[in-house]
């Protein structure tokens, strides 16, 4: 109990058992990441029996969520800063282009997956999981065994590692804004154009919206199941 | 123009027959008190509730259920109707096997119950929540028809719950070393944020109270993290474990999720803030007017940085701009509603707001936004809102400029 | 004093089980977003509803639904638990079918349908709604158990709609000869009363939003009458017509109901301010503290005639007072949340409140109210609300004096 | 349509037809009664086959609603106060024994009665049914035919006519009050004592308070289905 609480009988001292039960998260510096390892080709056998339903053998499955694998070059390994984010080649942005620290995928898939049954996999089984992903990302070779001895070897060859800026506004309330907008009140544009507008398809593609609107009162729903009114 | 429904339009020869003749419920008993001990929104209401965005995420169990601006009043969105945005599902956790646990560079690690928490001094206040990706799927190009789409994962509420400070200060927290503060769900995604101690360590509160009642068991019950400003997926649910550190933790939703990619491929990380925000809600996207003549043109302004100073309504697309009337309470970071009269003349109409905040701060054209993050960053847009009014009385969505 | 469910009493060897095992919660995956598109509290939340007071009348349709204040926490009312008083039970109106009426002292008598009143300039504001009748039933002597019961005719909403003031206008009032407005309902009961025209024009509307959604059925759906300040009453629901007049109407509900007997057997008639009142809402009576220690007391004031200054509590039935902390907004003829934070020794204690509006007038003892207006007043008590905690915990409602 | 309108298109004049539908309310001044009358005995016959299965056939019913009549004597008709609400003799206080306006009963019989069939009522039928209403309290006589046009020297007979008080504080915001209490900080009442407890047969009246709480949370409701705990 603490001595100097201003709230009697309020809230007790955690236990040792209860911290380590519940802190499980690990940053980036490594701090509270748990002793073991796993190999790649462990990691292979648990990805295919509890992780590829959902997101494909490769990680490459857009089905149930974003792929997590691909998009990536063994280039990307030597900057830290992966090509394809800047030059839009990729469709789509994978797990492994975007991430920066490996921690995050360690702490994300030891607490929260498979998404089905979360907190089921031990650490050992998580760094099997973690080195079978970096290795289809050519992070780690094919017979690698990651552990909390290398894996700040590991971080060094992340493909993203050099992607992030802390740099910006929209940390702090008081951070600087980046855009500098004035409030002008009159003849503020000379041209108004409309420069997009909502795609036919898109018309109807979230339901008929006379029915998101209330039948009476003066704002109705457009019946959007038809082409507008003439 | 259509012209239905307004009383000069109904006129039969005595006059309107729901006034002439005597309606049932003239001429008849009604339902008794405490009918629906707890009470739900008149059956013609049932067009309002909260929808999901197909093909925004692929399972709803990962996925966001928004909230139908198009026909709320007010700044206080009524619980039901609050947005959902899930990432492991959600749970009714019992409250009696919920603990709080407070740890990191704090004297005492402790751990709290309900009934431990909800005896601790407590503060009620009224404040926004928007998601960091609200209007993200707009960066490029407009996508969804209405605003429940656009905007629509945007809430705002009375919380009530125990001061984050008065907390910290019971367990001792080292908040000189301590700058970082990471929040845990008790969920299966186990949602983890890093919040910036020093700037909401005034504000932020460890609230159970929700409009008057405890949280609904969707949006966190029975705790949850309010970081008023901060983006919405930083008001941790299900709150379980504060750890106080020295260094923010780049967890899953902030290594790979809710940061903000650059034109040149780097991604500010991070990001938190929302910043200063409007848009108008009737008319909107998808409705259609019925008539010429006179309306109340009625939105929404807020800013994470602090009170709202004006807003301004533009009738022709941003070209001239009048002052809308602001509605009190004006509270900071809480959702502002403004008003503006307008008479519609049939013709053709852009109407968009623009709030400013008590910073000066001026709310961004999408140009403006794009022109510095390009058009990919999907969380943090906060671009004016256009709603195009055509001759046939229907409002769509666009983009100027 | 019992001693049950605090953090400091369920400790195992180890530390607690619910956070050593793990839960349910934690390792599966839980319910998709939209699973209530629109939402419903906690399942653990189900002793919260609305609840009648048995005998209070003989028909549940001419009856009172209390909301449970000892549950709830700020000042917004969830809709669900907005107190209920029926005269001839409820009625979901079509909203197509719903007219409002102006007549009387106007150069033009109107109609309006309710496409018409939602397009003219809007404002929403947060006022309590109280009944004349609450605390009615303690004139004489203490007769009910809880909170619910001796306060529960009592809500704080935000509103929605057009401003009295702005209708009239239009309709072209005589506001000079018209002193009086007669507002009825669309009821059974055609509930009819007079509303002191010069007092409230500047601050009644004619509203159609309650707390963001439209009103519910039971609350007056589609429109009802809200003067702030004044007796629940008077704010007239399913609004269908409104008469400005040159004197009082002396409705049944004003001629034989909601006017105070005085003991001289007069009736004060046409009362309709709701003078400043208090009441600590926990603990309060009927709840049983678990333990001794530190608590934080919490309750609500509020005042007809304006803001809330102060509140000051006391523990020892009014011998002693200390200055409660107010929660923001402080809003006039709003409630006001205050909190103070105290230290139970295990000791019997008397728990007061007593609240101070910004005229000056102070909240008065029930004795002070029976040395005026006697015992048989049946409306506005707004005495101090004592609550007994015994030595066992148990609190319970007492008077003192 | 309003030509000076601020909002056009909005709204519209009422007919004369809907201002006599709606506009059916009847002042203290009597203005807005319609013409007819009514005899007592044909407001008997109304009155057993109408209103006296909830009112009781006297009007002394306390099933459904306070009794209506009772309470008043004829000395009270010619002072129109009615005694006994100030030598609390009577028990109840029955609605003509509070009535100032007989307009009021007028209104109201003819606006929502029968409370389960309101605006059923003619005109004539409501004359009917007040003057048999003022035969059981002796403010008309048995034989009694109400009309428009003698209504008024019926009101002077009104038994509690001269009961109403409009002098007092709480008609407008700005209305003085009549408690003047003072904001005492220390040391306000020499001897606190205990008035009036709950007494204990209503401990458990509402039901089991224990089960109108939360069951988790520092505030349980007291289990009332047994005695306080020792
Ligand atoms: C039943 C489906 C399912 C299974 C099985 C599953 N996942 Fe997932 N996974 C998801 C979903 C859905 C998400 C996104 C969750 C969110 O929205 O936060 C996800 C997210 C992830 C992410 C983060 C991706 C990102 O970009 O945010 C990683 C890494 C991951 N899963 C790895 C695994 C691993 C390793 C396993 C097996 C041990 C696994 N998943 C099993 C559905 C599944
Ligand atoms: C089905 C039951 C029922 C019937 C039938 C009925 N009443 Fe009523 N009456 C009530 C109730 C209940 C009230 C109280 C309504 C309220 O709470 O506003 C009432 C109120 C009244 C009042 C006002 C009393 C007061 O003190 O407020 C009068 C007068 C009255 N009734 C007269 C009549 C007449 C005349 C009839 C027949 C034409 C009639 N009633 C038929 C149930 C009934
Ligand atoms: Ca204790
Ligand atoms: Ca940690
Ligand atoms: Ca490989
Ligand atoms: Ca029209
Ligand atoms: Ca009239
Ligand atoms: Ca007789
Ligand atoms: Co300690
Ligand atoms: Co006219």
């Amino acid at each position: 109990q603490n001595a100097s609480s201003r709230f009697p009988g309020i809230g007790r001292d955690a236990t040792s058992a209860e911290v380590a039960a519940w802190d499980i998260d690990v940053r980036p510096d490594f701090k509270g990441l748990p002793k073991g390892s796993g190999s790649v080709d462990k990691g292979q056998e648990l990805w295919e029996s509890k992780c590829s339903v959902c997101h494909g053998t490769f990680g490459e499955s857009n089905e149930i969520f974003t792929p997590i694998i691909g998009g990536t070059t063994t280039d990307d390994i030597k900057t830290g800063r992966v090509a394809s984010l800047a030059d839009r080649k990729q469709p789509q942005r994978t797990t492994i282009m975007k991430v920066a620290t490996v921690s995050s995928l360690w702490d994300y898939i030891y607490r929260a997956m498979p998404w089905n049954a979360p907190r089921s996999l031990s650490a050992d089984d998580t760094y099997a999981l973690v080195a079978y992903l970096l290795s289809m990302a050519e992070v780690v070779p094919d017979d690698y065994v990651l552990s909390n001895s290398n894996i700040a070897e590991v971080q060094k060859r992340m493909p993203n590692r050099n992607g992030m800026l802390l740099k910006h506004g929209l940390w702090n309330a008081k951070g600087s804004p980046d855009t500098h907008a004035t409030a002008c009140m009159t003849n503020c544009v000379q041209f108004v154009q409309i420069g997009s507008e909502l795609p036919d398809y898109a018309r109807n593609a979230h339901g008929n919206i006379a029915e998101q609107n209330r039948q009476y009162g003066p704002f109705r729903g457009a019946d959007s199941t038809k082409p507008p009114l003439a | 123009a259509v012209s239905v429904g307004s009383a000069a339009n109904v006129l039969a020869a005595d006059g309107d027959p729901v006034i002439l003749e005597k309606q049932e419920w003239q001429t008849t008993l009604g339902k008794n008190v405490a009918t629906m001990p707890y009470g739900m929104p008149s059956i013609y209401e049932a067009n309002l509730i909260r929808r999901e965005s197909p093909g925004l995420t692929r399972v709803s169990a990962a996925s966001v259920a928004f909230t139908p601006l198009q026909g709320l009043f007010g700044i206080i969105t009524p619980n039901g109707l609050h947005f959902e945005r899930q990432h492991q599902g959600w749970y009714n956790i019992d409250p009696e096997k919920h603990r709080l646990m407070v740890n990191g560079l704090v004297k005492h690690n402790r751990v709290f119950t309900m009934n431990d928490l909800m005896r601790l001094p407590s503060v009620s206040r009224i404040h926004f929540i928007e998601c960091g990706a609200n209007t993200g799927l707009e960066w490029g190009n407009v996508a969804v028809p209405t605003v429940q789409y656009t905007h629509g994962m945007l809430s705002c509420c009375e919380f009530t719950g125990v001061p984050l400070s008065v907390l910290l200060e019971e367990c001792g927290a080292d908040l000189k070393k301590g700058k970082y503060l990471l929040a845990e769900g008790g969920d299966g995604s186990g949602m983890t944020r890093t919040i910036n101690l020093p700037d909401v360590l005034n504000e932020a509160i460890v609230a159970w109270g929700m409009n008057g009642e405890m949280l609904r068991p969707e949006n966190g019950f029975p705790l949850r993290l309010v970081v008023p400003g901060v983006q919405g997926v930083s008001w941790v649910k299900w709150l379980r474990r504060l750890e106080v550190g020295d260094m923010p933790y780049a967890t899953k939703d902030e290594a790979v999720h809710y940061n903000d990619l650059m034109p040149d491929g780097l991604a500010r990380q991070y990001t938190s803030i929302q910043e200063c925000k409007s848009v108008i809600t009737t008319p909107s996207g998808g409705q259609q007017l019925l008539d010429k003549g006179f309306y109340n043109v009625s939105g929404l302004a807020w800013s994470g940085r602090g009170k709202i100073k004006r807003v301004d309504v533009s009738f022709d697309g941003g070209n001239n701009w009048k002052i809308a009337r602001l509605e009190t309470p004006v509270l900071s970071k809480a959702l502002t509603r403004f008003n503006i009269d307008w008479v519609w003349d049939g013709a053709p109409a852009i109407l968009q707001s623009r709030a400013i905040d008590d910073t000066g701060y001026v709310q961004p054209t999408i140009k403006m936004l794009r022109d510095v993050r390009g058009t990919r960053s999907i969380y943090h847009n906060n671009a004016i809102q256009s709603w195009k009014v055509g001759s046939n009385g229907e409002v769509s969505n666009v983009q100027v400029g």
